[in-house]
């Protein structure tokens, strides 16, 4: 399996340190079929895939991706097999997954409740 | 369930302990949130003076000691959420799953997390924690982009500079952060410029000849600010030493990063520039994640900045909650090899909590505190030189605590 | 009373803050004082609750309706503190409380209020969401909700703005009585401040303020959790709670399961203004510890997810938990303490501080400046406790 | 492709990611609420009351000026759930699975 979003980084004796026996799988982000190595995490796979906005600030809307790439600051936040806020520079790929972008809420109605009813 | 010994985290810390606690037939649980076990060792690669550290290594050799304990026991993918004092011990929940862990004593080392360097545009997806770089292209082979910039002087840079430099991918130096609004807590400029002395060491040998001329502020300022605009050779990329990150640009993900001239007090002058980067790596420094321990109750060091939040911690690292131990950096950022130390250490702390004998294994205790100080001694990187005074004040708060009874 | 009196808060939490609003909005001198920061004791551990909808018809109704018209009123006048007013609903969890339902709401719409029973289709019309077993609930247009933190910021920024003196971080050591009457106070560091008149607007810690001086307060800290959620998807606009709490003004059982009975725990949903939302909450007397415990967050996880189904994938990233400060029939104390002149208390408002705090503010002016009382403050008397004796006071 | 200048306005550059806070959001709220501690300063800002509870922009908001400089103004609180966790699970905790 060769892909342009991966590389090889060899150890001084030779040896690659990263892409070592990896069995590739294939997992749907958005629906879309995407290839990611077995156990890595989803935002691992997506970047190689070259997907980089893995959802949007609730509050502006921009786009968020990978940050920190060890769980500390939830900004790969996403919708994994209709599980919420899982983090996917955790969650390790397996066939078949269903990873989705988080929607973006939408604005709280401002409904006077005096003329609610 | 119910176990023994709970640790919280599988790197370098937690995975040494997990080793000593098993051959001293401990029924221990280690729980980590990474779907990998080794930590941040896995995605380490530097030439120290022993020669080269290959953290996976280091990683693969603690997992293959720890399987020939069959009372130790391993489970991924898994965030504490709750850690509640419960009949004499713990009871831990989790983020992933219901149930929980009872356990009589809780190993603490979750270890650090980077500190953030803001810059106008920095939520742009491109910009990572130059430790996100290092995991993706070290520990799973993903390119991070095309063409990178490293920002800030913090000891991963140049690490993560030389890794990626091996690996094909085109970086446009190593830069200054932005040192002022919300980035003034980094310091000065100096202070950014007097943390390249730490690890000049590490740099070509030309660098380290130049260690005795960079050791007087006198002398390090007038070459750093002095260095061409272009940078300096080093790692197969550029020190860029009197070049500071200003913005990032793009749209939808990073395209680029505007650079501008930096003086000698760390003004800056001149036009600012652009230069085409598809991801940008910012290099801020270490801090502890003291959180859970905090959260026990544990008597704690705080800091105004929250850069060198710890638990007051005893010599095998016990913390003044009752069965809370802690190791790695979780008590001080130090590396790997002072983190397995502390590690070992701490197992003492445990085994004798859970014998309720504080005085046996005082042999190990021995031979691991020297491990430790040979540790100190030969850590190839400092990272930040707060530590060992903070250190010392923490000894001298654990002597003075206030005791039960 | 001069005519520019100057009085000392004690109690920089909503109640306190209200009051140095309103009394330095009719013209006295205020000094705030708190032992923490502003709003940093029970204000920063709750919700947003404004409601008419769990009060009882007649005085205590009035006292919250009130408050909510002063609050609409500050909403206009004070910067921004996520002010909205959704109304609110109450949901029946059986037959039995719908029947009770009905009775609430007839009596309610009987003073004139704006409250409506809603049958099955009706309430899971309005509320689309709720579990499918739910039989039916009920409606109070009036409610209006807040962020309680920034309000209670508002109202202390907005007394400093007409030169009251803001003093976080100073505990009182002791009120001053001379010649019967309060002077002052003298704070922990040794400072003696001068006052007309002294109100003690400390909730929970109000008690061990006046015990020195012989006053006995009733009031005890009644632990409560909250849950907050992720930002997400929200399950409705207005706040939700349950009718069971109300069960007992009916003198009947409420029907829970054990967990929720031991916990004092019911439904409360609350959205915020920072698409995420509040759950709550729990009733328990278990001292002064504020430590978040797991049992009663699950309790109420488990609550929520009996009339919400769907909130079980919603995420939760925190709990808290703050002391409510209890008094035993309910309503708070604001009263001047007899036999003491210029010594007033303003606490106890259990539950309905967010909510009575700008009316408790108005009356607290009112009464220490003289003026005429925005509600009749007989019920709220603090020797109301002393003729049903146990008071030493003498 | 010609590059505008970037702006040099450190006020719009976001300091809390998660509730998208910006460093002018914390120097107003500074300037209005006059906060004492970092904890003030959170409940007028919601600095740190995201899903990341602080964990990242905890040093940047220490560099602001509050006037206590004691302890108890920037002490560490944490409450569970100390990561988020789904309501499913946390209402289930305890049980056999």
């Amino acid at each position: 399996m060769s892909s342009e979003g991966r590389l090889e980084i060899p150890t001084p004796d030779g040896e690659s340190q990263s892409n070592r026996k990896k069995t590739f799988v294939t997992f749907y982000f958005e629906g879309e079929a995407v290839s990611g190595a077995l156990g890595e995490p989803v935002a691992m796979s997506l970047w190689a895939a070259g997907h980089r906005t893995l959802g949007w600030n609730e509050e502006t809307g921009r786009p968020r991706s990978l940050f920190c790439g060890i769980g500390h600051c939830f900004e790969c936040r996403m919708e994994i097999d209709g599980k919420r806020d899982q983090r996917s520079c955790l969650y390790p790929v397996r066939e078949g997954l269903d990873v989705r972008r988080q929607s973006k809420p939408g604005a709280l109605a401002i409904v006077d409740g005096m003329t609610r009813l | 369930m119910r176990t023994e010994a709970l640790i919280i985290g599988a790197g370098p810390a937690g995975l040494s302990a997990a080793i000593e606690l098993g051959q001293r037939g401990i029924e221990t649980l280690v729980v980590d949130e990474y779907p990998v076990p080794g930590g941040r060792l896995l995605g380490q690669m530097y030439q120290s003076q022993s020669g080269w550290w290959i953290g996976r290594r280091v990683a693969e050799d603690l997992l293959e000691r720890l399987g020939r304990f069959p009372n130790v026991h391993l489970m991924l993918e898994t965030s504490v959420s709750g850690l509640a004092h419960a009949g004499g011990g713990w009871t831990a929940t989790f983020s992933q799953r219901a149930g929980t862990v009872d356990a009589q004593a809780v190993l603490i080392a979750t270890g650090a997390t980077e500190v953030p360097i803001p810059l106008p545009n920095w939520t742009l997806p491109g910009v990572m924690t130059v430790g996100a770089a290092q995991t993706m292209a070290n520990v799973h082979g993903v390119r991070p982009g095309e063409r990178g910039i490293i920002i800030g002087f913090g000891a991963l840079a140049f690490a993560v500079a030389d890794e990626l430099t091996r690996a094909g991918v085109d970086l446009a130096g190593i830069v200054l952060p932005p040192l002022q609004g919300p980035s003034q807590w980094l310091g000065t400029v100096q202070d950014q410029w007097r943390r390249l002395r730490d690890v000049v060491h590490l740099g070509p040998r030309w660098a380290r000849a130049a260690t005795p001329l960079v050791a007087s502020d006198f002398w390090l300022e007038r070459v750093m600010a002095g260095a061409p605009q272009k940078g300096i050779p080093a790692l197969g990329t550029v020190l860029r030493p009197n070049v500071a990150a200003i913005a990032m640009a793009g749209e939808e993900a990073v395209s680029g990063v505007w650079l501008q001239r930096v003086d000698r007090r760390g003004t800056l002058v001149g036009e600012p520039w652009h230069e085409a980067v598809d991801f940008a790596c910012l290099s801020g420094g270490l801090r502890p994640v003291p959180d859970l321990a905090a959260a026990t109750g544990a008597a704690m060091k705080s800091s105004r900045s929250g850069l060198h939040d710890v638990p007051i911690f005893g010599p095998v690292g016990e913390t003044t909650a009752p069965g809370i131990f802690a190791a790695g950096n979780v008590l001080g950022i130090e590396g790997a090899p002072v983190a397995m130390a502390q590690g070992q250490l701490a197992s003492i702390g445990v085994l004798r909590h859970l014998s309720g004998n504080p005085t046996e294994w005082a042999a190990e205790q021995a031979a691991f505190s020297r491990a430790l100080e040979v540790a100190r001694e030969r850590a190839p990187l400092v990272f930040d030189r707060a530590w060992s005074q903070i250190h010392e004040e923490i000894r001298q708060a654990w002597t003075n605590r206030p005791k039960e009874g | 009373m001069k005519s520019s009196p100057h009085v000392i808060v004690v109690g920089a939490g909503v109640i306190g803050a209200a009051s140095a609003h309103y009394l330095t909005q009719a013209g006295a001198r205020v000094t705030l004082i708190d032992q923490g920061d502003i709003g940093s004791g029970t204000s920063s551990r709750c919700d947003g609750n404004v409601l008419a909808i769990d009060k009882d018809p007649g005085f205590d109704s009035q006292m919250a309706t009130v408050s909510q018209q002063l609050l609409h009123e500050l909403a206009q006048e004070l910067p921004y503190f996520e002010y909205r007013r959704p109304g609110s609903y109450l949901v029946c969890d059986n037959a039995d409380e719908v029947e009770m339902a009905r009775e609430w709401v007839r009596q309610q719409q009987a003073e004139g209020l704006p409250f409506a029973y809603l049958d099955y289709e009706a309430i899971h019309r309005h509320l689309p969401h709720l579990a499918e077993d739910v039989p039916g609930g009920l409606y109070c247009g009036s409610d209006s909700t807040l962020n309680p933190l920034l309000y209670t910021q508002r109202l202390a920024q907005s007394a400093r703005d007409r030169s009251a003196d803001l003093r976080p971080h100073q505990p009182v050591g002791d009120i001053g009585i001379e010649g019967g009457a309060a002077k002052g106070v003298r704070l922990a560091s040794g400072e003696w401040v001068p006052g007309d008149a002294v109100v003690v607007a400390a909730g929970i810690w109000t008690p061990a303020l006046l015990e020195p001086l012989g006053i006995r307060v009733p009031i005890r800290p009644r632990k409560g959790h909250l849950l907050v959620s992720g930002k997400g998807p929200l399950f409705g606009d207005a706040k939700v709670m349950e009718f069971g709490y109300l069960m007992s003004k009916f003198g009947r059982e409420r029907v829970a399961p054990p967990d929720a009975m031991q916990y004092g725990v019911a439904l409360v949903y609350e959205p915020t203004a920072s698409h995420n939302f509040l759950l709550g909450s729990s009733r328990e007397f278990v001292g002064w510890d504020t430590s978040s415990n797991p049992k009663v967050v699950q309790s109420i996880a488990r609550r929520a997810m009996r009339f919400y189904p769907g909130m079980k994938d919603a995420t939760i990233i925190r709990s808290y938990a703050g002391l409510r400060p209890w008094t035993p029939d309910h309503f708070p104390i604001v009263s001047e303490v007899d036999g003491v002149p210029g010594l007033w208390i303003a606490a106890g408002h259990e539950g309905d501080g967010i909510g009575l705090a700008a009316v408790t503010g108005r009356l607290i002016a009112d009464l220490v400046l003289g003026g005429s009382p925005c509600i009749d403050p007989g019920p709220l008397r603090w020797n109301r406790f002393t003729e049903e004796g146990g008071m030493d006071h003498g | 492709m010609a590059k505008d200048a970037p702006s040099h306005e450190d006020d719009a550059v976001i300091v809390c990611r998660c509730e998208a806070l910006t460093w002018g959001d914390v120097k107003q709220a500074m300037e209005a609420f006059q906060p004492t501690s970092l904890r003030q300063l959170k409940s007028v800002t919601r600095w740190g009351m995201g899903i990341c509870q602080g964990r990242v922009c905890r040093p940047m908001m220490a560099a602001t000026t509050v006037e206590d400089q004691t302890e108890a103004a920037f002490r560490l609180v944490v409450r569970p759930p100390f990561k988020p966790v789904a309501m499913n699970i946390l209402g289930h905790e305890g049980e056999k699975v």
